[in-house]
């Protein structure tokens, strides 16, 4: 196996390795890696093919301590790299030369927790306003040094600079879906860098989880990603059910089995028609929403709600299945077969949606490993990495969805994967349906305070790999609450792919990778 | 009525006798000053004008009148067809509220614009964002004057009429380009960019469309191009000319799949992105012109004009034109826009090409 | 010579017409329509951002190219309108052939155009 | 900021534009979070605001008449809001749509550090839209209400005056 190869090697170095429980706590290996060491380790991973799922800080106010997750494709078990930093003197060497993708993920960390990445090219605030003083995600308030306030505002272009055409695109901006601002530095009608800013809809969801207790922060992440919510849900009471480690009725799993394919479904329509729209068709759009609205009617039927549905609770569900639900996602099972026909002839053989979307923004094997992206957008690159075949959860287990896999990495290929997969997920929903065992669909008992510990867990949302890293300390609010955002790493993949595509393979591109902005912003 | 003049005196004059006199002392001193214009200036100046040309005033000033009705006609009936057309293209039914079956809609909607602020930004370059709109309307308006829209109703029959619309249909590509370089905004200035590059490679398959069907029938004018249809309309014998011109045609005005200049996803609304109210109806108004004129000379060089049985020839002039209107309409509402390069190469490495060939054939075939 | 001026006459009033027009749309809203004072009403629009960087630079030479090849032919193209209108069924075939030399020469434009590459778009180029 | 009145201004004309604005109200491409979504739905074929002439999304603040606030308010949007809002053309109106745009929303605790409670402490707002998210008849209903405003009645009877 691969993981052991590179654990012996890693021993070979002289770091201290310790299994995890992964039932328990999400990930198999814990590697403790002294602070100088991290790049060394970082390029044996890589060499591995390991991909760089997230990295993320824990302040325990008298350590910082830095975790790294590596994760691989075919030998799919997470390990964990702790790094532990002195808050007097937070200074890190930056693996952004091995890993491009956690260059973010480090500028993350440095505007909220003030850890300075040595070696890191750009570590310009993405998040936070000009008006922030403070590091706020670190326990104590710290200040921000002098020094550091230019990153607050400033960004390493210059507008003066000959001959440079800055497009600023967004945050108001038809295709940029929400808020993202990117800013294009153009050669004609070629884009020669893309450089975006978030942020714009930061919505503080993991300084709100310090704040709240874990059944009151719930409902928010419903909000995180608006578009498939259930994922989010299903992750933050997977990562708790992991923890208090909880038996959930295998009436509840397979109701949300359901609903979150349901969910999915209802997402990659919306995406169907948004990334039309982009491409300047808008009929589809109008297909597309008349299918989701069939969705969103029997979700609300169960939930009540249409968009923000919070269905899920700590070991079960919010509510038992409403009457005519099952026979409702039979009757939707056999509409939407239909309408694929009318989605083939509108959209899949259009020759100019072809031409559009065929060999634009290919994003490699290679750099989707580097980045870390995850979904469609990386099965369109041809790796079949989906969470819920290699970490299954709810009750994925029984009803397998078949992984699709395009081997072009270009937009086209993306769009077939996740009209690809709504075929797929009709199939699942099928089984699913049909066996819906009898029994109660919650725990009668679910613990209010969690054990202390920490817990990765991980789903697969619509677009890409959701994950959650929840660190308890006994009481009834989580010490940290750390989410993995699959956009996050698709538009760090995208800057790299972006550069000398023309403007309108750009818009292509950013539709095809399904973003949504407040789930990277959080 | 006797009531709802007293609560106009209250309300807009607020029952002060002292501001309805001031009122009517100042009406009466503009309609003095009209008076005396209308009699002095124009009143001479038509004299003049009718000594020298007779009857041919009345009929440019008919022709004047009938034109803006028909492209005003056109304007609101387009802009509500288009709604509704795409409405029931995509499963909802469009406007209804306003008026029966949502006819009023546009009314409302030109109405509105008219009482909308016009912003002029600071550091735009005046003359061209200025000039921009009006420019963009002078060639809908002289294309219209030789469109015949039946066998007697056209508004001059000149000779070099092909030639005259071509000409001033270029003025449009310029206005474009105007409003995309005078806003001094990017988007506005990509938009104005695409839309000269556009221009110029459609242009060229346009004209060389329209060759062989002047061949064909041996004159520049639209009604001598419309009488040598006769017996046969050309668009049986000229397929590909028809073709090249409709695409061409779509592509000219800026039309999904081809509207690149104002491409929605990339350029916020492209050329016209920094124009407010009346001066982006005007572009609004200009565009829907524009699709009824290419549609028209479409109807005239290919499919007959105004000839066809039973009917009056006017009626099948509106209906064939409004027929490929229609199906301008049904492109937008199914393609996605093409890229950039696409349309360009598009146009030099097949249309270019291929009108050449037709007109290649079209000319050999006619020495045979 | 009257016809045409007349001819001419009508056109030039067809286009006093439409300045005319778009100068009263214009002029309307200017006495019905409220006013907007802000600070950043009348600043150039992106996307709610303040500007940065020039607008008016030199966008990409591509197009310069294509501006080129245009003027070559469009004014050969006109050439071809008298040509048509004097082409008659029938007749002399060495009309023919005069026609299909000089199209012929406008395919070759294309055809050198093609092959220097200025039809393809590619980064590397700029 | 503010909005002067016309130069001319008769009752009976003011009307009878008020009346052509009521029926031709073109929001602005606007999307900020979960509320855009519905936003969205609601411009879809089963919502279909063509019926009132309101479906015109209009990208650029110039050609628009309306903005949908859909979403929570950040002290890093809250400028750009304020320039769009000052960009579009009088008469303009404000629909906040959604708890986020009334008062933050869910977002608001103690020790925030990032999000504006209310979108009416950055422009002005006419019509308040409660919800997280608001139903999509409910933007109808606020698009009728901002209709109302205009006009001085409502387009449909209410429910209550039916039945």
């Amino acid at each position: 196996m691969v993981a052991e190869e590179l654990l012996r090697g890693l021993e070979g170095l002289g770091l201290e390795i310790r299994e995890a429980l992964y039932e328990r706590q999400g990930f198999w290996f814990d590697i403790h890696c002294p602070r100088d060491r991290i790049v060394e380790v970082a390029e044996a991973f890589d060499e591995k093919g390991y991909w760089i799922e997230d990295v993320l800080c824990v302040d325990w106010r008298e350590r910082l301590e830095l975790l790294y997750h590596f994760n691989h494709w075919e030998d799919p078990r997470r390990l964990s790299v702790r790094v532990q930093v002195d808050p007097a003197d937070p200074e890190v060497p930056s693996i952004c030369k091995v890993f491009p993708g956690a260059g973010w993920h480090e500028r993350e960390i440095h505007e909220f927790f003030g850890v300075r990445f040595k070696g890191h090219p750009n570590l310009a605030y993405l998040f936070l306003h000009d008006e922030i003083d403070f590091y706020p995600l670190r326990k104590d308030r710290v200040p921000i040094p002098e020094e550091d306030k230019r990153l607050l505002t400033s960004m390493d272009f210059s507008p003066e600079e000959e001959d440079a055409f800055w497009i600023n695109m967004g945050p108001q901006h038809p295709s940029t879906h929400g808020v993202l601002r990117l800013i294009l530095k153009m050669r004609g009608e070629y884009i020669e860098r893309a450089e975006p800013v978030l942020g714009y809809m930061h919505r503080m969801q993991e300084k709100m989880a310090e704040v709240r207790t874990y059944a009151q922060y719930y409902p928010n992440t419903a909000r995180l990603d608006y578009v498939g919510p259930l994922a989010f849900s299903q992750c933050f009471v997977g990562a708790m059910e992991r923890l208090c480690g909880l038996e959930v009725p295998e009436r509840a799993q397979v109701i949300r089995t359901i609903t979150l394919e349901l969910n999915r479904i209802a997402s990659h329509l919306l995406w169907l028609g948004t990334f039309l729209l982009d491409l300047g068709a808008t009929t589809p759009y109008f297909f597309a929403f008349d299918d989701r609205e069939q969705i969103l009617d029997l979700m609300e039927g169960l939930t009540g709600a249409r968009l923000t549905f919070s269905f899920f609770r700590i070991g079960g569900l919010y509510e038992d299945l409403n009457d005519g639900f099952l026979e409702g996602v039979a009757r939707f099972i056999e509409r939407m077969k239909k309408r694929f026909q009318i989605y083939d002839d509108l959209v899949t053989g259009n020759i100019i949606f072809v031409k559009r979307t065929k060999d634009v923004g290919v994003i490699p094997r290679e750099v989707a490993r580097r980045y870390g992206a995850t979904g469609p957008t990386l099965r369109g690159s041809g790796v079949a990495y989906d969470v819920r075949r290699s970490e299954p959860y709810a009750a994925y287990s029984d009803f397998p969805p078949e992984v699709v896999v395009r081997q072009e990495g270009d937009s086209y290929a993306r769009y077939l994967v996740r009209l690809e997969e709504i075929k797929r997920s009709l199939m699942v929903l099928e089984q699913a349906i049909e066996r819906v065992p009898e029994g109660p669909f919650r725990l009668q008992k679910t613990p209010k305070k969690p054990v202390p510990g920490e817990v990765y867990f991980a789903t697969e949302s619509p677009r890409g790999q959701v994950g959650i890293y929840i660190v308890s300390d006994g009481t009834d609010k989580p010490y940290r609450l750390k989410w993995r955002s699959p956009s996050f790493s698709n538009l760090a993949a995208f800057t790299e792919v972006v550069k000398g595509q023309l403007i309108a393979d750009a818009v292509a591109t950013l539709g095809s990778l399904d973003l949504v902005i407040p789930e990277m912003d959080r | 009525m006797i009531e709802w003049l007293k609560r106009r005196y209250r309300e807009d004059f607020g029952g002060d006798p002292l501001r309805l006199a001031l009122a009517m002392v100042g009406l009466a001193m503009i309609l003095a000053v009209v008076v005396a214009f209308l009699y002095l200036v124009v009143g001479r100046t038509l004299k003049a004008v009718w000594s020298a040309w007779g009857w041919d005033v009345v009929r440019l000033f008919l022709g004047m009148v009938g034109v803006m009705a028909v492209v005003f006609g056109n304007a609101l009936f387009l802009v509500w067809a288009e709604r509704k057309v795409a409405g029931h293209m995509q499963i909802r039914i469009g406007p209804k509220e306003v008026g029966p079956y949502g006819l009023l809609q546009s009314i409302a909607d030109s109405a509105k614009l008219l009482a909308k602020e016009i912003i002029t930004p600071r550091l735009v370059d005046r003359p061209l964002y200025l000039l921009a709109p009006l420019v963009i309307f002078v060639p809908c308006l002289v294309a219209m004057v030789v469109i015949p829209f039946d066998a007697r109703l056209q508004v001059r029959d000149i000779n070099v009429g092909v030639v005259l619309i071509l000409a001033f249909s270029s003025l449009t590509v310029l206005a474009i380009f105007m409003a995309g370089w005078g806003s001094v905004n990017k988007y506005s200035l990509i938009g104005g960019v695409r839309s000269i590059s556009q221009g110029i490679a459609y242009e060229i398959p346009m004209l060389l469309a329209i060759i062989p069907v002047v061949m064909m029938s041996g004159t520049l004018s639209l009604k001598g191009i419309v009488e040598a249809q006769s017996r046969l309309w050309f668009v049986a014998v000229q397929p590909v000319a028809f073709l090249i011109y409709f695409i061409s045609a779509v592509a000219e005005t800026n039309r999904t799949p081809f509207d690149l200049p104002e491409a929605e996803s990339e350029l916020v609304a492209g050329y016209h992105t920094e124009y407010s109210g009346m001066r982006f109806s005007l572009f609004f108004l200009a565009e829907y012109t524009n699709m009824f004129i290419v549609s028209a000379l479409a109807t005239v060089f290919f499919l007959g004009g105004y000839k066809g049985p039973v009917l009056p020839g006017v009626v099948w002039f509106f209906l064939k034109t409004y027929f490929l209107i229609f199906i301008i309409m049904w492109f937008r509402w199914t393609f996605p826009r093409v890229r950039f390069d696409q349309l360009l190469n598009f146009s030099w490495k097949l249309l270019i090409p291929l009108a050449m060939a037709n007109l290649l054939v079209t000319g050999g075939l006619l020495k045979l | 010579m009257e016809t045409i001026l007349r001819d001419f006459g009508f056109v030039l009033a067809f286009v006093v017409l439409a300045l005319l027009f778009g100068l009263i749309a214009v002029f309307i809203p200017r006495l019905i329509a409220p006013r907007t004072v802000g600070a950043k009403t009348e600043s150039v629009y992106e996307c709610g951002m303040d500007p940065f960087g020039s607008a008016w630079i030199r966008y990409a030479a591509l197009f310069y190219l294509y501006a080129l090849i245009f003027i070559a032919f469009d004014v050969d193209v006109l050439y071809l309108f008298p040509v048509a209108t004097s082409y008659v069924r029938g007749g002399k075939p060495e009309e023919f052939l005069a026609l299909a030399v000089f199209v012929l020469l406008l395919v070759l434009a294309i055809a050198y155009a093609w092959g220097k590459g200025v039809f393809r778009w590619k980064y590397e180029d700029l | 900021m503010e909005v002067r009145g016309p130069l001319i201004k008769f009752g009976v004309l003011e009307k009878l534009l008020n009346l052509a604005r009521a029926n031709s109200l073109w929001p602005m491409t606007f999307g900020l979070a979960c509320c855009a979504i519905e936003m969205m739905a609601t411009t879809a074929a089963r919502f279909d605001p063509a019926r009132f002439g309101a479906e015109v999304f209009r990208p650029s603040p110039r050609q628009c008449d309306f903005m949908i606030v859909s979403g929570t308010i950040t002290k890093k949007i809250a400028p750009v809001v304020r320039t769009l809002y000052e960009q579009m053309a009088a008469p303009k109106w404000v629909i906040a749509y959604g708890n986020c745009a009334i008062s933050g929303g869910p977002f608001v605790f103690e020790g925030q550090y990032n999000v504006i409670e209310g979108v009416d402490k950055v422009i002005p707002v006419d019509v308040y839209v409660p919800g997280c998210p608001p139903r999509p008849e409910a933007l109808l209903e606020a698009i009728m209400k901002l209709e109302e405003k205009l006009t001085g009645y409502r387009r449909f009877p209410t429910p209550e005056r039916r039945w």
